[in-house]
């Protein structure tokens, strides 16, 4: 099996923020019909801040935002978590900034791991995302993009298959689980307060966490 | 997008600075991260109150932050809540020893990143009561989602929360009239146009010549529902009947009444719509005894403004009447 | 057009409906022709000060109308002056024994209207004197035409009047304080979009998205000369120096400054604006004792803002900081 | 001569009354290129409520805005200058009610008048105007109408043409006048204010009041 390794997992925070300036606009737009028309430029300001944190890391002796070297798996989660919850703001930075600490608490390698390994950080991660939000599947969330997702990396992990194969699978139900968001009526978040206004529209959440999987399956198999 | 701004990136920061340079005597603004103090906190053994959200709803929340209201605001990015470091710091430099009252405005990002903020400030050792404002009568089916919004209320609460704590109330005492206020109170807003938020740079929503959105929040949200554009009489009945049915009043109930612009209404148009709003609640047997009238929360630059009333007891109207200075609210000094 | 309003004939009654229904305790409307008096005048032995003129610049002039400043307002139709009737009632509702200072912008339709109910007043045997309001240095050419136009300095004239009157100053002094902060205040505006005048129905003028008109007035008109919109720092900066390279000052001067929304600018914006204005004004040695940062003197629902400076001596700070209960200013009550 | 019968004059501003109402928006769009966007909003509000108080003179017994019965050319004007006093504003308000004035104080017969009596009263009427606006001709106002009008009806009244004639004649000179204003930098009124860019606009007042004489010449004839 491939291991993933801290340079990957760096690239692919870096690739994040290049995806999350692209698509800040498209996010943005999808953020306006149901939302507040911030989504996009949230995850931009907070990823932005992720690579910059990254950089000022690993160039040599300067510590992190949570004052520890970059040189370990817990420690850059625990910046990334930390620098996203300092500049994102909103229910994204939030959920997200949790998504990452729980990862950074429950990770055991310190520079390597297998596939199996990635798909129970995501697990708790998204159990993160749970316990602060307390939204379901089905409610119109990046949930909806997670748990789907999660079940299948699941499936694929226990079905012995190789970190690629795994995260290929993820993709798949994260892209139709994303899709599922449109004719979804909103219970949780900004939309919610929408009703049956907030159908029709895929949720951004669900679109910018897609993304990340997304680039998760192209950097770290 | 017109806007006199320098840079997009730039809006929240450069405002702070110009609140800076003009209120030193009534504040203290601190950056990176942002919140801004009363120029007197922290006030010892007075029960702190802070509140914060994102920018873009001025003078909501910095321009109420002063004598006999708030202790802090914490103010996001524009539409965007502020993050928990943020809301952590100003809780430190306000805590007086008697503890901190944080209003929140229910919006998933706020209440989550309060929430993170009062975790980080009991292992601080700092006693935290959080209210959760949810006024907005235009949010329909709220039983089965995160429930309403929070509007104009918190700027009533506000108020109120002050003014008890300068009164001396405890933190339990404060944070109990916060929550008796946000019962009491119902609010709906309407638009005419939408905002632009700085850094998307173009409006939220399309609206044509002849429409008008009906229940909208304060972020340039789509409302309950899109209608054709019609006279004041009738946006004004409407929303009476949607706050009124829904608050818990009898007749000759006295009110404090809050009619709000929503930051690009003349001030013209708020005093004709307060002619009929005046009528109906006479009609409804509800007495308006105190009254706002103004942009207090506001989108931006969005058209449209919000009804919010509070069926107020002899307690909140003492605490209401009390002497309150601050940028944008001013009596009694 | 998109307006909260009814009819665009009604707009102005109805709007002073609305203000009789929200301030009882400060104001009395009357009707055809319509004027709007203190809730307690006439003040016996007091010099009464009168202003008037177009509708849509609220909150001037019946926003001002109160204890420590006017004493009656006349409302014309929207940007159209009052009639001389209108102001002949106004006057002789509020005189009392002591004479009526009457504070007129400079515009053609003002000044004669005010005169000719100045005519009629001295028929009737009351005391009248008028200043005349001409701040803003937007317009070039003046000394051969009918001179500048009265902005924002009317404000602070009207702020600084009432007080005078207060204090028991006669007409004569109440009306040389007023020619005195006239002559020491300087004013300039801009504006990104038009205002619609609502029995016109449609903007006044045109402008694209990526333009701004400089050194506009309060009604919509066009200004000293359209360019590309800039950046906030640049047009303050524009600005400043239209109005200080006018203003006779010297380093160290004290001034009164108005940072004036033109009735759909978002505060956000006025205070990163203010932002500018302070550090401009440090360089140039001009010390900001006294500041008002908001809507007072508007165009409907323009965006744009306006910048005035009066060069301050102790009478004219002591006057301003005195007391003033209206709908619009208050502080010290 | 064909005389000036104060049935007429009725007609007139009757006439004045459907005139300004259907340039409403013609005179307002004049005035918001060098002005505040009401001229013609002003007009018409006046001159329907100088219909409506003649009018109400006329149906017997009510007496006019001036108390006087209605029956004289003195009681008329008045009534038409107190009428416009109260209800125009602004500018043109303050003017041709100072216009109508000095007609009413000026005036000699009491139900009829020959052209050079009409000519002489607008003499009057225009000097009120200068008076109380202490406009020249140039100033790109409604004087540069209704001055070179003026010099024309005394040159035809003087030669002895009919009423009629005169008014033709005046009216000729009115409309080059007014056509005159839109290369004049405006030096009086609110246009004043605009400098060089009210060059290029003909000035509304101008135009108003050319309508006034079109149908003067067409009515009084
Ligand atoms: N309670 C929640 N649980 C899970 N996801 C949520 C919740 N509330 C909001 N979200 C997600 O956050 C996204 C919006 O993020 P963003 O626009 O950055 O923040 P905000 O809504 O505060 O403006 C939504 O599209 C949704 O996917
Ligand atoms: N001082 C003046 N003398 C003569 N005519 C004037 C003067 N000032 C303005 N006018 C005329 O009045 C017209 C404008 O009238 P109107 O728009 O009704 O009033 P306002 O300018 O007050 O809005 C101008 O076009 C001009 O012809
Ligand atoms: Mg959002
Ligand atoms: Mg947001
Ligand atoms: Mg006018
Ligand atoms: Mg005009």
């Amino acid at each position: 099996m491939n291991m993933v390794t801290i340079d990957k997992v760096k690239d692919w925070l870096f690739a994040l923020s290049d995806i999350y300036s692209e698509n800040r606009e498209y996010l943005t737009e999808l953020d306006s019909a149901i939302g507040d028309a911030d989504h996009g430029i949230n995850l931009d300001r907070g990823f932005s801040a992720v690579r910059a944190e990254i950089e000022k890391m690993s160039s040599g002796g300067v510590q992190g935002a949570a004052g520890q070297s970059p040189d370990s798996f817990s420690s850059l989660f625990k910046t990334v978590s930390m620098t996203l919850i300092k500049t994102v703001g909103g229910a994204s930075g939030a959920l997200l900034g949790t998504f990452f600490l729980r990862i950074s608490q429950a990770v055991k390698s310190e520079k390597e791991m297998d596939g199996r390994e990635l798909v129970s950080l995501f697990e708790k991660g998204v159990e993160g995302i749970k316990m602060r939000g307390h939204a379901e599947e089905g409610d119109k969330t990046m949930l909806d993009t997670w748990l789907p997702a999660l079940r299948a990396m699941g499936d694929a992990a226990s079905s012995g298959g190789s970190t690629g194969e795994i995260l290929s699978a993820g993709l798949k139900s994260a892209e139709a689980g994303m899709n599922a968001t449109k004719d979804m009526k909103a219970l949780k978040g900004r939309a919610s307060y929408l009703g049956e206004r907030s159908i029709g529209h895929l949720d951004p959440g669900a679109v910018s966490s897609c993304l990340m999987i997304k680039a998760a399956s192209e950097i770290l198999r | 997008m017109k806007k006199l701004i320098n840079l997009p990136g730039l809006v929240v920061s450069e405002a702070l600075h110009g609140m800076q340079a003009a209120h030193p005597d009534l504040l203290k603004v601190f950056f990176d991260p942002n919140y801004i103090i009363r120029a007197d906190a922290p006030l010892k053994g007075k029960t702190a109150v802070v509140s914060g959200g994102g920018s873009g709803h001025e003078p909501m929340h910095g321009g109420f932050v002063g004598r006999g209201m708030l202790h802090a605001a914490c103010p996001g990015d524009v539409f965007t809540s502020p993050t928990p470091d943020q809301i952590l710091a100003a809780v430190k430099a306000v805590d007086g020893g008697a503890g901190v009252l944080n209003i929140v405005k229910n919006y998933s990002g706020d209440v989550m990143n309060f929430e993170m903020a009062a975790e980080l400030a009991s292992d601080e050792g700092i006693k935290t009561e959080s209210v959760v404002i949810n006024d907005d009568v235009a949010v329909k089916d709220s039983l089965y989602t995160q429930g309403r919004r929070g509007v104009g209320a918190t700027v009533l609460a506000e108020k109120i929360c002050g003014a008890a704590s300068e009164r001396g109330y405890d933190l339990k005492k404060t944070a109990g009239i916060c929550r008796a206020v946000n019962e009491s109170s119902r609010s709906m807003g309407m638009a005419l146009t939408s905002c632009t938020v700085p850094a998307a740079g173009k409006p939220t929503f399309q609206i044509s010549e002849n429409e008008m959105e009906i229940g909208i929040g304060i972020h340039g949200e789509p409302g309950r529902e899109r209608l054709p554009l019609k006279k004041a009489s009738e946006i004004t009945g409407m929303m009476m009947d949607a706050v009124t049915s829904d608050l818990p009043y009898k007749k000759g109930d006295r009110v404090i009444l809050m009619l709000n612009g929503m930051g690009g209404t003349p001030l013209i148009e708020l005093y004709l719509l307060y002619g009929e709003v005046y009528k109906i609640a006479k009609s409804k047997g509800i007495l308006i005894s105190r009254k706002l009238i103004g942009n207090y929360i506001t989108s931006l630059e969005m058209q449209g403004f919000s009804i919010t009333l509070l069926k107020a007891d002899d307690e909140m109207l003492g605490l209401w009447d009390d002497p309150v200075l601050t940028p944008a609210l001013r009596w009694g000094i």
